[in-house]
């Protein structure tokens, strides 16, 4: 594909970057307007959970500036551990947002910083779109290059993490991925230092948005050594790897965060592994054309296994010696896919860690996911420096993507690549014309055309009588044709893009049936009538919290919620979604999950004020905290081990259930009350019983308790959030205490808390024994 | 009178501490003491981790009183007439955890594991009133066992980690589980990995098939086949191969979007190879010089691909449900 | 005071949409001539082109500016 | 006993004005006291005649020095409802209302209209969720006067029939929700007789703690109106828990506020109704000939003590407010706009944004308030940026909604400034382009270099 200019006539080119440069206009438009669901539909506001703290991050930052953010000591999360925000969080995507609202306030654009998080990832996505055409017409042609835009523009896969309002680090991470590899493949066939320090600053931004850079660090290095492998050293390498490494591992040890790990991790020592080889084959490669052949032979022999063997060692040494840190869980959890199920029961209870199943794929993927292999294929069959390492890009991605739910998204991206790929090669061979004479001016063209309005379909979601003004084209295009013939040729090529209408209206429909809703605002169609009802009750809790509580209130809440907490009523939470606390949250857990007196002790040691559960039995809410109740009680259980059985919540058939045959441990354990709190004299309606739980379809088993040591302050409308108030120690009158207890908590107080009383009382028998003694002798 | 009295009652006296003598000497006789049991537990463990008991030695060792040290036992079939797959497993897994405990830091004369038979100790059974195996109860330094030192396999399952963490749940004994690394999986690579180099090495003057770019494809394709079509989550969670409907009836496609049977993933697998296989043909029919081929190629190619993808969104519909889309059939 | 009347805006509000839609087409078009014109630009003989090219590129900005000023009336920023 | 001391010194007082002017005499006065909202709107009729049938041409009206930070607003009017101007001073504690006739006669009919806010006391002042809201008045049976008067009755209007205490002084009768007091004969000036009434008040005390209105004129026909509300349930405050259950039971829950209607101008558009955490999905809006209603629900009920805080806008077309001649202008619109019936509103600041380059700008106000240095507010493809215009102002009643008057010059031409800063913009972006050609880089540096 790769012609120079001179043999096209200069218009030619004018027109063709024209398109190109229309074609990935649209591709931006469409990708932007099909990410807007969710703002159309509710409101411009940030979504579920994560990316409330990235707003109240980026709010901190604007408010404050920059240097108060990177030592923010967040005093309101952990309570009363607090958290140091600023090296703990990747703050690319902070000071992405940050700039542009800078610049925009520089030019008296008055826009709120929340509009420009909400809008950030949909703009990338457009960004991602270009660079991905970059990098696939370096890897195959500009032809290509466009299929592969317009696909990653709508592909679901892709959507899924950078809908308007979900903030989050992957939605510029995308672009930064494939920018990096873009200056990467560049800077591989230039070999010229300039793209690969360009390669290098991208890495660094990457680094700064996201945790998923250790993708980008151990693939380039296992291409470069598959690249050797293969045989296929070269100078080039040599010096963009050199100088990408080094750049890298420099800028990468300014992000607070990442600090040392480039040379103290397991995770990051394959890149070094592969530099200090790659300086050895040069050296020998040196070598080689001073020395003699037969003496180089053994030269080369011994170099390379010494190599070899000297860094395996190494490293494995440094390991043992721990200087090295060890596979870090989550990314072990890749590895041995039984890991996290035994040691780590958080990670284990986040939704998104799980294996995937075809059928995600294919609702990710759609067409894509059955056409990339072919690109593969392709890029295998006649394949070159670059073309590896999109193989290996695909071939890892592939496989983290099904170990992990959530890594389908390093997966999609090259999934349209190599779609891309294969697409153009199809419509290359189909809108060819047969006499060859000056093939190329026509062939990019027809191309050129084609993916014009194959994304046009894309954006025939929007206007759907756009299509059908271009079928007669095509068939005036291919009647003139011969060879296969032109009658097969365009039933063919109908065929093909009636696939890919297929694929941008399913895009449309997962995006918008699957994607877009804000977890914070619900909405439910009611059956009698169309209407749309919302349900807001988060909002209304959290600003009931904003508004009507003290201002350094401590909530607590199970960990999902701290973000939304910290974020919409600004109070202070124990536990938030960033779980770097195992034992603390082990410890909300217990307080969650054991009887109210008990549970009361822990939170009078954690001073707090109020409890906040969700609970969805009236609406039948199916995210609520008591389906979620078994996961309180398991990290609990990994903690306290003693005073929580998970056993205990189950009933002697092993089943979970919350009607009367329930467990006695799990009918009078806080949460259960603080969710049923006077619900059993509520009747959802007229016939149905009071009491009546519509998310579990049970009829409670606890119905009519008081609290003692807590008071309901605020439930919200549908009951869906129910805030409590925990009393002060004066508020309530203790229930009265039988005589044994009141006999056995002295003692352990003796025993446990005071030890000094007890030594005192040891030195003062053995006197008292004297004494007697010393009567007797005389 | 008086005298007589006092001889008698001396008499009496003595009389009365020798009996108790002879009965203490007796007792001593019949039960071992406590130190002596530790002793025997400790020479018996150093012989072997998992000690093995019969109804006389568990009566001996686990049920008589004086005792400082807790004992986790197995109850188990252990006999091939038992046909018990399971207690196999389960005697694998228990021993495991015995050995890591035995040679762990932690060991003391505390905490003992051992096993009991049903055909060396039938009594057992009876006297526990047991009638299922394998059972995993633990016997405390002090009373008897209570309901939950019986470990409740039908939930935690009898893994080594399951039963270190009841072990640690019971008493405080921390058991880092050390498996013996499992041999199978490195003999099998190394055979691999021999065979191939032998090959490598028979064919070493000629190694062009290594630049064989057919037979890379084909391997880098499967794999990716393989994970497309969700292996790794069969791998992972063990579904069923396929499920038996009540009436009689074979579902090969599991109904909901979250789940997956092995059979359907190999169907998905296919489905997926030949639309591949299809667009292949498509691509390269254009570059055939016989014209007739070409066209042959064309057709079988978009046949493959439309008839294939139509038929792999129908699956994909009937499993998502209220997917609106369908191609040529539903 | 009563001599005043009452303030209109000089265009009227309703027409503020179409206003831009049309404004803003026409600007991109002449972009586009702009565009093509401009790559495939011959390397020699400079004046004449560069005084099209102002020409033209001034045609787009008037249109495109207006046509954006339309767009946020119309969308209600009230500049 | 400290009533008796005030009462000789204001006898002393009493004396030393009388020394001073010609012997007046309130002839009769009836008073209507209406506290059957969170306000106290207190209407008196004063036939006052002078004894030595001079002209009267000046009566002071006072008001005790207690009540004054409580009177909100204050207006006298003759028979035909019009207007008299007077003047406030400070006269030993106690603050006169001189009222001047324009054409004074012996005998002058007029009334007197006061409004209170924050008299009426909630007691207790906690209440569980399902108690009532009981309130005390406590103000002064006869009228506050330095004349002395011949008779004088008051009418007192309760909100319920549920009254618990009154000052029971002969001849009064009570019907359903009003008591009558009176007549009194011939009450000495300056006496003072305390009524203390204790009742049922089930309507809702909401107070607008503060008030930011900002006010934006657009010269392309539109006036945006902005206004940030902070809201507090200043009734009884709500004892121990707040039960959802209770609340769903008995649709009518006394004192907790669920909605109210705020009232928006005729031609307005594009209302939202948000907060903090964004819109707040709860608020339906009903277009009437001459206003449109909006019936707004805060996220969650207001109980006693309870606050919550929301930004309500709206747009209008300029004709409605807007007027020029030429190249002056002239913006008449309401200083403060309705928010709820019988409102109140702590402290209220206004800001008039204007369009860039207006000059010699002339602000006058129904009423006075407090005038804070003008700023200059910056927004869309603004250079130089807009004149604001700030006023601020205290303890606002719906008596207060008036409108202001706001001249100031405007040259057409500066519309076109906005448009040209773009079309600038993009030229230079064409300049730039070109420059570029001529330094030949290529556009399309997508070209793979492949050696």
């Amino acid at each position: 594909m790769n012609h120079s200019p001179g043999l096209v006539s200069r218009r030619s080119v004018g027109y063709k970057s024209l398109i190109t440069f229309t074609v990935l206009l649209i591709a931006w438009l469409a990708g932007f307007s099909s990410r807007l669901f969710a703002v159309i539909r509710f409101e411009s506001i940030i979504h579920e959970f994560d990316p409330w703290f990235n707003y109240r991050a980026t709010g901190y930052m604007v408010q404050h500036g920059f240097y108060k953010f990177l030592n923010w000591f967040d005093e309101r999360a952990w309570y009363p551990l607090g958290r140091i925000v600023g090296g703990t969080v990747y703050p690319g995507l902070m000071i992405t947002s940050g700039c542009i609202h800078y610049i925009l306030h520089t030019l008296n654009i008055p826009i709120h910083i929340r509009d420009i998080c909400v809008f950030l990832a949909p703009i990338f996505s457009g960004l991602t779109s270009i660079s991905t055409y970059l990098l696939t017409s370096e890897l195959w042609s500009r032809g290509a290059g466009l299929f592969a835009a317009s696909f990653i523009a709508i592909v679901p896969g892709y959507i899924s993490r950078s809908v308007a309002g979900s903030y989050d680090n992957e939605g510029i991470a995308i672009f930064a991925l494939q920018f990096t590899y873009f200056l990467w493949v560049r800077s591989l066939k230039t070999g010229s230092v300039f793209w690969s320090a360009g390669a290098a600053l991208s890495y660094f931004y990457m680094v700064s948005a996201w945790g998923g850079y250790v993708f980008i660090t151990n693939l380039i290095p296992l291409h470069v050594f598959v690249l050797l492998l293969m045989g296929r050293y070269s100078e080039r390498i040599l010096t963009s790897y050199s100088t990408f490494y080094i750049l890298g591992l420099l800028l990468s040890m300014q992000i607070p965060f990442v600090g040392f790990q480039p040379i103290r991790t397991s995770e990051h020592m394959a890149a070094l592994g592969i530099f200090v080889l790659l300086l050895i084959i040069a050296v020998l490669r040196h070598l080689q054309s001073v020395l003699s052949r037969s003496e180089y032979r053994k030269i080369y022999l011994f170099g390379v296994i010494a190599a070899a063997v000297i860094v395996f060692t190494g490293v494995v040494i440094l390991t043992v010696l721990g200087v090295i840190a060890p596979w870090s869980g989550r990314f072990y959890s890749l590895w041995d896919t039984g890991y996290a199920k035994i040691h780590i029961p958080i990670i284990a209870s986040v939704s998104e860690h799980q294996p995937t199943t075809w059928f995600s794929f294919f609702f990710d993927l759609h067409i894509l996911a059955c056409s990339f292999p072919v690109g593969i294929w392709y890029c295998i069959k006649n394949v070159n420096d670059e073309r590896v390492f999109v193989i290996l890009y695909a071939i890892s991605a592939v496989y983290f993507a099904g170990v992990m739910v959530r890594l389908m998204l390093t997966l999609t991206p090259v999934v349209c690549i190599l779609a891309g790929i294969a697409f153009s090669n199809l419509f290359e061979v189909f809108l060819k014309e047969d006499n060859n004479s000056n093939t190329f001016a026509h062939k990019t063209i027809s191309y050129v055309e084609d993916h014009d309005d194959n994304s046009m379909e894309k954006k025939n979601l929007y206007d759907k009588a756009g299509k059908v003004k271009f079928r007669p084209k095509h068939d005036t295009l291919h009647e003139t044709r011969s060879g296969i013939g032109s009658n097969l040729k365009s039933v063919i090529i109908l065929a093909i893009l009636m696939i890919l209408m297929m694929f941008a209206v399913h895009c449309t429909w997962v995006t918008s049936n699957a994607y877009s809703s804000p977890s914070i605002v619900l909405a439910f169609h009611n059956n009698q009538d169309g209407s749309r009802n919302i349900l807001d009750d988060f909002r209304e809790a959290y600003y009931w919290l904003s508004q009507n509580t003290d201002d350094n209130a401590r909530i607590m809440s199970w960990w999902d919620y701290g973000y939304q907490i910290a974020g919409m009523a600004n109070r202070t939470t124990l536990v938030d979604n960033n779980t770097w606390n195992n034992s603390h949250i082990a410890l909300v857990g217990k307080a969650m999950s054991s009887t109210e007196e008990k549970s009361y002790e822990i939170m009078t040691s954690l001073d707090v004020d109020y409890v906040l559960v969700i609970f969805g039995g009236v609406i039948g809410y199916s995210g609520d905290d008591i389906n979620k109740f078994l996961w309180m009680v398991r990290i609990a259980e990994g903690e306290h081990p003693k005073d929580i059985k998970e056993s205990d919540y189950f009933t002697d058939r092993g089943e979970f259930r919350i009607d009367s045959e329930g467990a006695p441990a799990l009918l009078n354990c806080l949460m259960y009350k603080l969710s049923y709190y006077r619900f059993g004299e509520l009747k959802l309606d007229y016939r149905g019983p009071a009491g009546y739980d519509r998310t579990r379809n049970a009829i409670i088993g606890n119905k009519d308790f008081e609290l003692t040591y807590l008071e309901e302050a605020y439930t919200t409308e549908h009951w869906l959030v129910r805030i409590y108030r925990v009393k002060k120690p004066n508020e309530f009158n203790r229930p009265s205490l039988k005589l044994s207890e009141r006999i056995l908590t002295p003692t352990n107080y003796i025993t446990k808390k005071n030890p000094k009383r007890r030594k005192g009382y040891i030195r003062s028998r053995p006197t008292v024994i004297k004494g007697k003694r010393t009567k007797k002798l005389q | 009178m008086n005298v007589l009295r006092r001889t008698v009652l001396l008499g009496l006296l003595v009389l009365a501490g020798f009996l108790v003598f002879t009965a203490a000497q007796g007792k001593q006789k019949t039960g071992l003491s406590l130190s002596e049991k530790v002793r025997n537990l400790h020479d018996m463990n150093m012989k072997k981790a998992l000690l093995r008991f019969n109804g006389q030695k568990f009566r001996e060792y686990v049920k008589n009183a004086p005792r400082n040290y807790s004992v986790v036992v197995m109850l188990t079939a252990l006999a091939p007439s038992r046909q018990c797959q399971i207690c196999r497993h389960a005697h694998d897994e228990f021993t495991i955890v015995a050995n890591s405990y035995r040679y762990s830091p932690t060991y003391s004369n505390k905490l003992f594991f051992a096993m009991v038979d049903f055909d060396e100790g039938s009594d057992v059974f009876q006297t526990l009133r047991i009638n299922t195996a394998p059972v995993f109860m633990h016997f405390p330094a002090k009373g008897k066992p209570k309901g939950p030192d019986t470990m409740d396999i039908h939930r935690v399952g009898f893994a080594a980690e399951a039963i270190a963490k009841f072990v640690h749940e019971r008493t405080d004994v921390q058991i880092r589980i050390f498996r013996p690394p499992n041999y199978s999986g490195t003999v099998a690579m190394i055979t691999l990995v021999a065979l191939v180099g032998g090959f490598l090495y028979i064919r070493r003057n000629n190694l062009e098939f290594l630049y064989n770019k057919q037979i890379w494809g084909a391997v880098a394709l499967f794999f990716c086949f393989a994970m497309i079509s969700g292996q790794m989550w069969n791998h992972i969670r063990g579904p069923p191969l396929v499920h038996k409907s009540k009436n009689g009836g074979v579902a090969y496609i599991h109904g909901s979007s979250q789940g997956q049977l092995v059979v359907e993933t190999y169907i998905i697998m296919f489905l997926n190879a030949m639309i591949v296989l299809g667009m292949v043909l498509l691509t390269e029919s254009g570059t055939q010089s016989d014209q007739k081929r070409g066209r042959i190629m064309a057709i079988a190619g978009l046949l493959l691909v439309v008839v294939f993808f139509s038929f792999l969104l129908s699956v994909f519909r009937s499993k998502a449900q209220g997917y609106p889309y369908s191609f040529l059939f539903k | 005071m009563e001599s005043m009347q009452r303030y209109v805006s000089p265009v009227n509000p309703a027409v503020f949409p179409h206003l831009a839609t049309v404004l803003l087409t026409i600007g991109t078009f002449f972009t586009a001539w702009f565009f093509v014109f401009v790559v495939s630009r011959p390397k020699n003989s400079k004046e004449r082109t560069l005084f099209k090219e102002l020409s033209i590129s001034l045609c787009a900005s008037i249109f495109l500016g207006f046509g954006v000023v339309f767009l946020m009336l119309s969308v209600g920023i009230y500049i | 006993m400290k009533t008796n001391r005030c009462s000789i010194l204001l006898i002393l007082i009493f004396y030393t004005i009388c020394l001073t002017q010609a012997k007046i005499i309130n002839k009769n006065v009836e008073r209507s006291l209406d506290i059957s909202t969170q306000l106290v709107k207190e209407l008196t009729k004063i036939t006052a005649t002078n004894s030595d049938g001079k002209p009267i041409s000046v009566y002071t009206f006072i008001v005790p020095a207690a009540d004054r930070k409580n009177l909100a607003f204050i207006a006298a009017r003759d028979e035909n409802k019009k207007e008299l101007k007077y003047t406030e001073k400070v006269v030993d504690g106690n603050h006169q209302f001189s009222i001047a006739f324009p054409k004074s006669t012996a005998t002058e009919v007029f009334t007197i209209e006061a409004v209170y806010t924050k008299k009426l006391i909630p007691h207790p002042s906690q209440i569980p969720q399902s108690g009532k809201q009981l309130v005390r008045y406590e103000g002064n049976l006869y009228l506050n006067s330095l004349y002395e008067t011949k008779s004088q009755k008051l009418s007192v209007l309760l909100s319920s029939a549920n009254i618990l205490s009154y000052t029971q002084t002969k001849p009064f009768n009570v019907a359903s929700n009003k008591i009558k007091y009176g007549p009194y004969e011939n009450i000495e000036a300056l006496s003072n007789q305390s009524l203390v009434i204790h009742y049922e008040n089930e309507r809702p005390f909401l107070t607008t703690t503060r008030l930011e209105r900002i006010i934006e004129v657009s010269h392309w026909g539109n006036i945006a109106v902005k206004e940030n509300l902070y809201m507090e349930h200043t009734g009884a405050l709500l004892k121990g828990s707040f039960s959802r259950y209770e609340f769903q039971k008995d649709a009518r829950s006394g004192h907790a506020i669920k909605s109210y209607k705020t009232i928006l101008p005729a031609s307005a558009s594009d209302v939202y109704y948000r907060d903090t955490n964004g819109n707040i999905s709860t608020s339906n809006m009903k277009v009437m000939r001459d206003f449109v209603e909006l019936e707004l629900r805060p996220r969650f009920p207001l109980f006693g003590g309870w606050k919550t805080h929301y930004t309500l806008g709206y747009n209008i077309p300029s004709f409605e407010y807007l007027f020029n001649a030429g190249d002056n202008y002239q913006l008449k619109m309401r200083l403060i706009d309705h928010i709820y019936n019988d409102m109140v509103i702590d402290e209220a600041e206004i800001k008039i944004i204007l369009p860039e380059g207006v000059s010699n700008i002339e602000i006058t106000t129904p009423y006075p308030v407090k005038r804070l240095p003008n700023e200059v507010h910056y927004t869309y493809l603004d250079t130089v940026g807009r004149p604001v215009i700030i006023m601020s102002s205290k303890n606002l009643v719906e008596n207060h909604i008036a409108n202001f008057n706001l001249k100031y010059s405007f040259s057409k031409i500066t519309l076109l400034q906005e448009p040209l800063l773009v079309v600038a913009f993009f030229f230079i972006i064409f300049i730039i382009a070109i420059i570029s050609i001529r330094l030949d880089f290529s556009i399309s540096t997508t070209h793979s270099h492949k050696d």
